[in-house]
């Protein structure tokens, strides 16, 4: 039990908007003593008698475990729905129950490759998980380049952050409101060689994380890839985060997101088979069969 | 301002002044509280939150005879007070399960309600006689909400003949002591009939309900939203439909022991539940909102009791219909 | 600190640009959002709120042949997203009803559809007599979850041929020019087959879903809470078995108009079941969360509608099959 | 539609608690000017994603038509379930939609019976609608004696308020915690008689109204009483309300309390029968019918 998620009667301790996102903060003690940069927490929304049953998922921001009123975690999220519409106009002391960290973190080179260049990719609000691993890769030695890309300069998250952490900051937004114009892979194979890169981060659009792992592999570096699949309970027993992997063994499997990720290899992931079972599949229906 | 937070801690579970156990057939259980089928997964899971063994017992996602991939995603979809899941059964196969699964459970002190779901009575023969004899394995769910592939895909449960072949069959293949509760689906014209059927099979027990056919559409891509079209729609939401059913069949047959189950939130639901006539309540889509739900429900339910005089949980089973 | 608030206004119901001719049978409606049966009386109380010749149709309170008190208190109780009633067709007979709901209606522009219920055949065919020619009567709803007192009580919607007896009674006894709608209930095995038997024996359309079965137990009481035991579930809850009732029949008997319904509470709600393939939406039980519902969903629903590109309503009906 | 009822998107002004009670003030413009002693509001509870479908019914305790947001309604609440619990922890500005005026209110005496004396009798959070009646009662010229009774003390709700209006006010709780320990019942007769009072106004618990109702009848009086039945619309168009009431014709129907009600006079409530459907009423089951 000891280094597995919590659950915590958590409660909001402040809501902020930064550009076209809202920054919560909870009070959710125990919490950050064991999350690794890319682990995520799964919020109940919605209140005593809501009609909300599952749980949203968030990447972990930041955590801190010493703030003044206990343990806190900060996600970054966007409006999408009823939940997260909830969860942005909570005022401070709303309790929230707070399950994490959950799901398996971004791996970490090894203490021993020292100066292994990093490359970071976030789209949106998926940079936020990003900044807790730089931190993380810097106190290792490695270095850190940031590819941060949007829609439009409201929906870019962290840049300052990633300013005062990395050794350059590359901004591409579709609509040109900041930085390049265009797409974060229009920018990342000439950051990656600048920077030498030996491994690349990405948390995003599943769309950008296709396109980020191919211009990856073109240079022959492996991305991890945070997804964002579609969760009920964020914990592993309802298996509706599922999606097509390929195994050790060469085969494909339907995989859990949620424990088995959110971070995985970007070449295992079958990006283009994402929301179909498909043929071959462990498991698979077969024609004439069930 | 001042914030007073705590990690949600297992509730206790003990109330030495009322008496738990709960009968499903000849199986005594320490208290009434189980997970639900295909919401708990094999427990795993679940003993990161509390100890799996302070339950009734756990059921187990329904198992087939071979690894399912399952459907393809979106799988779910969030509905008022519920949702509509399309899983398709996804699961490693009986082999796997007896290997790895059932074996866990058994060395974490968990009692195990194993859930079989096959596509002709064939199938769930076999599956019977794999599990035979399985360690920890304390009874079987027969999930006949499944298509049947040698008719036209009709599902068991809408049958009382197909859902009595079913039953028979798994009936003949499992120990005697070892009883076997045949897990009913809501939608159908007369439940009863089926319990009946089942009954007369062989069941020794019942449980309902199986979710109800649901479906919803996306509006953005003006589509199913569900890549299986159609899902069984779970949660809060159908509660009044499960303690209907269940209230029905306890009226008829109040000698059939009724594992509950259906949008079982709290304890108030679950004793709502047994009232109506179950004789112990499974915890199912409520785990998604909190994964330490069924062991809360079992602590909720012991204070309910007690709060109304109740010494024993026996007493409370149907108590609704003699009051 | 500042303020701001509104009376809730009767949204606007125009939008130029889309034509919301709903179709059932031969008639036409200049917009495709009712209200149920039972959750608008015969329209008066809710004209206090907005024009009730704004709707597609005010679909009027189940009437029967005679007075009717109705049953005991209590008659209702909240679910989560939902509630039951068990209110019994308390009403005032068909002569009061057509002495004062009907001129009133008629008086007030509303376009009316007149949902009848009864205890047998007889009283049904007796029922759609008296109405033939009534002014302002647009169409006849037959509300066929009805016990049938020369059957057991079993409801004449859970058997095909009793479904069938009912509808093709009231269609004999009704003006050709007026269509007459099979409200049917989801509690069935196979709703397509009962749909079939009431198209086959002269329905000119479908009006779905009536309430689920359900019931809620008082835990002070520790009995039902509702007076009549049982009572009819509805609300946001059940839209999900709305939409796959309405996708089913649809799919199986594609040329006939469904007045859906079932959980309806927004324009989104509306266009979910117009996609399923309802080809004019009533709105039940959202009324008692917002009075002003109907028009409110008829505005949401237009914009909806426009924002997906629709130029007319009719080609959104169903389309979901289509895509 | 004019002087019916309103929708009104409200807000909370502010909520205070007294006693065992919230007093919730709205801003909700339009309902004032159109509300008389008796009247109720219906609110919707729980906000947007809500599971909760129905309408909590509250008697009306004050409006203001020139308050500083505009047009205010007050109601003071007991919690009882999930939509009072909710009600009564709002922060300011939450929207609230409320409907109304809604219902029947008191009947005044007619202008001309100036010096009628007038006994108000209120059971807990039930004196609520009875502080604007006592008013409306002073300024036609008659006479108000108040007794206002619950089961403890901090359930008395308004003893100032009464003080400030009536000739005179008798306390009563059923655990002596202040005044007479006792019902109200208890000590009507002997405020009745000192009054020499010409009617009675009630509103409490159903058993209150019909022990008021009797005690009434049994100095010749008329008690109106305002019922309280468990609502689902508050308009009118669910019949989930009724009760047993005895029309002008002798004939029991049974009615709805929303809008025929909440205020009946109390000899034509069938008490004894709240919660059937007492033989001969109209439309009643008969032996072999349906
Ligand atoms: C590992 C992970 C990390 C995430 N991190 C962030 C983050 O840092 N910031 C942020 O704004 N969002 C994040 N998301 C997405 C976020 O979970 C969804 O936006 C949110 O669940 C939508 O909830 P809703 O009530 O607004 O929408 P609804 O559509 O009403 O949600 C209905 C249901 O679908 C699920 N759902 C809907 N969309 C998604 C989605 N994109 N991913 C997962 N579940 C979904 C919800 O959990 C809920 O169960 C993350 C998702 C995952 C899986
Ligand atoms: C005309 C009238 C005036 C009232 N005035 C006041 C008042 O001034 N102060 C106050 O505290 N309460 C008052 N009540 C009672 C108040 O409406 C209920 O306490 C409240 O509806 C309970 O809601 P809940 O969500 O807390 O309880 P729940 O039990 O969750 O309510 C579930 C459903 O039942 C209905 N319901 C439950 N109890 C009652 C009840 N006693 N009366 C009517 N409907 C009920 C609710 O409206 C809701 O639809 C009044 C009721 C009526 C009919
Ligand atoms: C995601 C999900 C998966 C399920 N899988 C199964 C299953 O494999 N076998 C089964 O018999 N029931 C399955 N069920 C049904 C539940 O066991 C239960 O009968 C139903 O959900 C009603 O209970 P609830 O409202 O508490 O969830 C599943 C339900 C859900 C929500
Ligand atoms: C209080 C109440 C009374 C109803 N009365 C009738 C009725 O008289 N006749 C009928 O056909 N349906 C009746 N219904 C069913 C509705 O018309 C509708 O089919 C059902 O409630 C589902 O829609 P909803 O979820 O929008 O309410 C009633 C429903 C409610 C809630
Ligand atoms: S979200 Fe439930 S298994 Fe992954
Ligand atoms: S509360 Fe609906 S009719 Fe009275």
């Amino acid at each position: 039990m000891s280094d597995g998620p919590l659950q915590v009667a958590g409660q909001v301790l402040s809501t902020k908007r930064v550009g076209a996102y809202h920054h919560l903060t909870l009070v959710a003690p125990g919490i950050a003593e064991r999350t690794r940069p890319g682990h995520f927490v799964a919020l109940a929304t919605g209140g005593p008698d809501s009609g909300l049953t599952l749980r949203r998922a968030f990447s972990i921001y930041k955590v801190d475990t010493r703030g003044v009123y206990g343990g806190t975690v900060e996600v970054v999220l966007a409006v999408h729905g009823a939940g997260t519409a909830w969860l942005a106009v909570q005022h401070p002391h709303t309790p929230v129950d707070v399950v994490g960290p959950l799901g398996r973190p971004f791996s970490l080179p090894k203490d021993t490759q020292r100066g292994v260049s990093a490359t970071l990719v976030g789209g949106g609000y998926g940079s936020a998980p990003l900044f807790a691993l730089a931190e993380a890769l810097r106190s290792r030695g490695c270095r850190v380049d940031f590819v941060l890309g949007a829609a439009s300069a409201d929906r870019l998250f962290g840049v300052l952050d990633a300013k005062r952490m990395a050794s350059t900051v590359a901004v591409t937004t579709d609509d040109g409101t900041a930085g390049t114009r265009g797409r974060v892979t229009d920018v990342l194979p000439e950051v990656m060689a600048a920077a030498h890169s030996d491994v690349v981060y990405a948390c995003g659009p599943m769309a950008m994380l296709q396109a980020v792992t191919a211009v990856a592999a073109r240079r022959g570096v492996v991305a991890q890839c945070a997804v964002e699949e579609s969760m009920a309970c964020g914990i592993g027993v309802c298996m509706t985060c599922v999606l097509p992997v390929v195994g050790d063994d060469g085969q494909t499997r339907m995989v859990r997101s949620c424990v088995d990720g959110p971070v995985f290899p970007g070449d295992r992931v079958r990006w283009d088979d994402v929301g179909t079972v498909p043929a071959g599949t462990v498991g698979a229906p077969v024609a004439g069969g069930h | 301002m001042s914030f007073h937070v705590r990690t949600v801690e297992p509730p206790r579970v003990e109330a030495p002044h009322i008496d738990l156990t709960a009968r499903l057939g000849d199986v005594v259980l320490p208290n009434p509280v189980l997970t639900a089928s295909g919401c708990a997964a094999a427990g795993r899971e679940l003993a990161q939150f509390f100890d799996v063994a302070d339950l009734g017992a756990v059921v187990t996602k329904s198992i087939m005879l071979a690894a399912r991939s399952g459907r393809a995603t979106p799988r779910m979809a969030e509905t008022a007070s519920g949702m509509l899941n399309s899983i398709g059964l996804q699961g490693p196969g009986i082999d796997a399960f007896l290997e790895h699964d059932l074996p866990w459970l058994h060395e974490h002190g968990a009692r195990t309600v194993v859930s079989i779901a096959g596509g002709s009575v064939e199938e769930y023969a076999e599956l019977a006689r794999r599990l035979r004899g399985a360690p920890g394995m304390l009874a079987l769910e027969v999930n006949i909400s499944c298509p049947n592939v040698e008719n036209r895909g009709l599902v068991f449960a809408c049958d009382p003949d197909a859902a009595a072949a079913v039953v028979g069959a798994v009936r003949r293949h499992t120990a005697p002591a070892v009883p076997v509760l045949a897990k009913l689906s809501p939608d159908v014209t007369d439940i009863v009939s089926i319990a009946r059927a089942c009954v007369d099979a062989g069941a020794d027990g019942l449980s309902m309900i199986n979710t109800l056919l649901g479906m919803a559409l996306d509006l953005d891509t003006m589509r199913p939203v569900l890549a299986g079209v159609t899902g069984g729609l779970s949660g809060r939401a159908i509660k009044p439909v499960a303690v209907r059913c269940i209230w029905q069949v306890h009226a008829a047959l109040p000698q059939v022991p009724i594992l509950g189950m259906g949008g079982v939130a709290s304890g108030r639901d679950a004793v709502e539940l047994v009232l109506a006539g179950a004789s112990a309540v499974s915890v199912g889509t409520a785990i998604f909102h909190d994964p330490s739900a069924p062991v809360r429900v079992l602590a909720e339910l012991t204070e309910v009791l007690d709060a109304r005089g109740f010494t024993t949980l026996a007493d409370a089973v149907g108590h609704a219909h003699r009051q």
